[in-house]
């Protein structure tokens, strides 16, 4: 089995990667009577909208890195790329409930939906008020005119940035879904894999790519893109996926957005700013104003190699969303005021 | 309705063996066009199973399928295993049902259990998912009922439509990724869903004609 | 050329990464004459110890990543695996001095030392007082006896957050000397690799580790370590790397330590928390006790797979030293007080 | 002293060019013992040196040479670069002293870069680098001189005793890297600053011949 991780039992991936968490950030983290149930260590905050997240692992920091202050408030961890269950999802529901409704924000995949769908409709029962906001910010996924069934990839931060930013600052569950929306109606993503990825459990790479070879608008778990050809240049890689983006919505001369460009996992971040070197080149020449950007990994599949571009396009209420602090053990913005460029903090 | 010893949880046991003895070909297929994890998800939901059938060793049939639904749902929450709990738990509700027994039972157990796997998965027939190889176990077995054909005979009617579908995936488009310029990975592959039901029905069959 | 790389012609890897990480961080970082030369934007600040660093590219956020408030004040960027020239790291040294001396903080590399020791001549000539602490953290690099031929991996990263702690309070360089040296003396690292990289203008792996090996004690650059051998569970190359940094020291039962695990480039996130979780466990149960936990990429090797451990043996002023806050666009730490606990920030 | 248009400048362009022309070869050797970038490295000196080259046709010996090492201490800064542009450095002034030319200039330049390149690096004869190549080189030399041989001759000498050094230290252990357990992975391999040395000597010496 040429499985190069630092792991253990396969199959104990997820809990003993959870420990692992679950010791190091003692003081932002708990978990719930499941101990694939994480919420924040001040969960609930009475009078807060929760958010809730989840799916399957192999994707830090989505979904468990982004519980934290600003952010989500529980998150329900499911297998490797395998949704959590019903049971899960509400556990986390009722962990971060603080009397004001719960937000359900997650990643378009069918496992997910309909779990969550499933826990939506218990906590109903329960008395607590559910709304539910997708990521399908994958414009490889499935073409214009059939949006609802495009599948969430690394843009998921910037909704995770707004939602939890405007429930930190006190608004209702159907403020918070308000912006979630509008973010979400903007935001597009396209990625490129360069390698595979392999399963703990599996062993296996899920697919074949040969040295050489590019696969343009892979999914995340590796489901197919729209074209597969020989490994180009950064530039025309950035020109590719900025085609389909900047078409798919349309993104017009004269919009401001916030860029997100997401390593995979084994792609080096000095190769994730090279390729946005070449996004803003073409974003500038398009008329199309960077305002504010994200360069790292926001959301992983395991070892693969390859990375993301997402496009947010940006209002004065949303860029304020995506200025104020957030903090997880995994994801940290001070926020845009930078007190010691008026003389120290 | 008791589950008789070679009945009910017999089937159930067989399906679940043969399930999860095929995790390595159920990966494979699911990773041409999705993420490489049924054979994973469909180990886990057969072990969810088998411990159910251990510890429900009388139990009538309603409630031995409930059972079964609820511990996939816990134990193997990915879409495939929603949806096969999903089915488990709805066909559970139609054999508590009085009715004929037999065949006819469990053609209206499948019938029910594809009607609430595509009201919560969404799929239509034709989508290239387990709900293909659902519709032609359906069809099959209503022919069988039908027709009178003992139980055993029903189960290989079955078994060679549910193959005959699965085949027919190989050559239908997955429904994401868009795959414009390049022939797609999947295309020549069948459904990794669809080929797991095939191989629980081939199992249960073969295992019924002993 | 089978290289998997989002980048457009290799020998423009390092320019085009710092065009891009310029672009990127507009507020944060600015470039000096050379465009190999990076500082903070608000360098130099008057009356503060500079800290610059320095080496080959690669590594991010090893040099370039750790300078922000808190931590270094400027760096000298080499090409990939190469020093800076002696030029470059004057630049550096002159662009970021405030009048209260300057830091050389930097691994220990020949090439290197040479070209910063190089400097160090001829900003002293120019009136600029400096003086020089290495990271020389690698126990496998050299055996005990021989520690000043020690390499430096991932530990700087605590280097610089305790040197840019102290010189941020103002502090002289003698002060921040002493408090560096403090925890460079108590600082020992160990990493395994798990494949190689590659370098752009190479376009080969450095050497060959087949599938199903490791080896343990590699160096960030693929120097060769202490034992190559099949691949190993998790815990047990916590065993290994942990029996060699504790007696190293050693680290004694009673001891406190900062835990840093640092992921080499494509090992994903979740691999690092099950290896953190071993590491805990087997701290807990040789008596030294975990104050503080960095867990994520510090120093990286491209994309190679594989991860080091480091440890910092803590005294309550390195402790606290540790907790301050620091911010660059790649290392962000809020600090260990939490206002947000006390209802809200 | 002018250099000659085939004297010093001829010999440091065919030198150069050797020395970038074994780019993959110094790469792979570097790469065992350590990062694997001393042919990127030197292509990167051989470009900067030829760029001196084409800049200052008609430079004295010693101006040469000291541009030389200047341009090879900003472009190719990595250890074996800063080494190489301090021997030029220093070797510069050795050729600037009033002395007998020739073989005796030659091997006064080398020795007074082997201390220089001693100095700087801190690496003692059997430390397996670039040093140990420079000592056979600067005992070679010496003895060329005392014996009267032509310039010719003692360059075929001098490469001669680079190429036997280099392979000598396939033999010897590199100082990084406790390797206690396994054999070394450089083990049987030469010393890859020292291969460049002997790569730029026997070309200079076969340029020499002609
Ligand atoms: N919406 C759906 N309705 C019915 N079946 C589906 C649906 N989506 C996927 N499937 C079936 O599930 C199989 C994949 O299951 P699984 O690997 O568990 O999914 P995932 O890894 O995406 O959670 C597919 O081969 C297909 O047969
Ligand atoms: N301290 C030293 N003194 C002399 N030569 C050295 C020293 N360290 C390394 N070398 C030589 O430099 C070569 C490696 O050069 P280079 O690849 O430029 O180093 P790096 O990549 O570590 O900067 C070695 O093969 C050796 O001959
Ligand atoms: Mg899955
Ligand atoms: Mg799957
Ligand atoms: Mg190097
Ligand atoms: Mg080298």
């Amino acid at each position: 089995m040429p499985m190069q991780k630092i792991i253990n039992d396969p199959n104990a991936f997820v809990d003993e990667m959870l420990e692992g968490v679950l010791l190091a950030h003692p003081e932002d983290l708990r978990r719930a009577q499941d101990p694939r149930v994480v919420v924040r260590a001040d969960a609930p905050r009475p009078g807060k909208v929760g958010i809730v997240t989840g799916g399957g692992s192999g994707h830090l920091p989505v979904f468990l890195g982004y519980v934290g202050y600003g952010l989500a408030d529980g998150v329900a961890v499911g297998n490797v790329f395998a949704s959590p269950s019903s049971e899960q999802i509400l556990e986390a529901t009722r962990e971060v409930h603080g009397g004001a409704g719960v937000l359900y924000l997650y990643g378009n995949y069918s496992g997910d939906v309909m779990n969550f769908d499933l826990s939506a409709e218990l906590a109903e029962a329960e008395g607590i008020e559910v709304a539910t906001v997708l990521a399908a910010d994958d414009v490889a996924s499935a073409p214009r005119g059939s949006e609802a069934r495009r599948r969430g990839i690394a843009g998921i931060a910037l909704l995770y940035k707004v939602a939890g930013a405007r429930a930190e600052e006190g608004a209702s569950l159907a403020e918070v879904v308000a912006a979630t929306n509008a973010a979400a109606s903007g935001l597009r993503s396209m990625g490129v894999a360069l390698s595979p990825c392999v399963l703990p459990a599996a062993g296996q790479p899920t697919f074949d790519l040969p040295k050489g070879e590019m696969e343009i608008g892979m999914g995340i778990h590796g489901e197919p893109g729209v074209r597969r050809g020989a490994l180009e240049p950064a530039e025309r890689i950035a020109e590719q996926l900025l085609a389909h983006i900047i078409e798919d919505l349309p993104y017009r001369r004269g919009d401001e957005v916030a860029v997100l460009v997401n390593g995979l996992g084994a792609t080096p971040k000095e190769e994730l700013y090279i390729l946005f070197r070449s996004v803003r080149e073409i974003l500038a020449s398009s008329g199309i104003a960077v305002r504010r950007t994200w360069v790292g990994e926001y959301a992983t599949s395991l070892e693969m190699a390859g990375a993301s571009v997402s496009l947010l396009r940006l209002d004065d209420e949303l860029a304020e969303l995506l200025d104020a602090p957030c903090e997880s053990p995994f994801v940290i913005r001070r926020g845009a005021q930078r007190p010691r460029k008026e003389g120290g903090r | 309705m008791r589950a008789a010893s070679t009945g009910l949880a017999g089937f159930l046991e067989v399906a679940a063996d043969a399930v999860a003895s095929s995790t390595a070909e159920l990966n494979r297929l699911d990773g041409f066009a999705g993420d490489g994890d049924l054979g994973i998800t469909m180990a886990a939901a057969a072990r969810a199973l088998k411990e159910v059938l251990a510890a429900n060793e009388k139990a009538e049939s309603e409630a031995l399928l409930a059972a079964c639904g609820a511990a996939i749902a816990r134990h193997a929450p990915s879409t495939s295993g929603t949806l096969v709990a999903t089915g488990f738990l709805r066909a559970a509700k139609v054999v508590g049902e009085p009715g004929g027994g037999g065949v006819e039972t469990l053609a209206g157990a499948f019938q029910a259990a594809q009607e609430a796997i595509q009201a919560r998965g969404k799929a239509a027939v034709g989508d290239r998912t387990i709900v293909d190889g659902l519709q032609a176990v359906c069809t099959s077995l209503q022919g069988s009922s039908s027709a009178g054909l003992s139980l055993t005979e029903a189960l290989r009617a079955a078994a060679q439509a549910a193959v005959a579908a699965t085949d027919a995936t190989a050559a239908m488009e997955p429904r994401i990724g868009r795959a414009s310029w390049v022939p797609d990975r999947a295309k020549g592959h069948p459904d990794a869903g669809c080929a797991m039901l095939a191989i629980a029905l081939r199992a249960v069959a073969d295992g019924a004609g002993d």
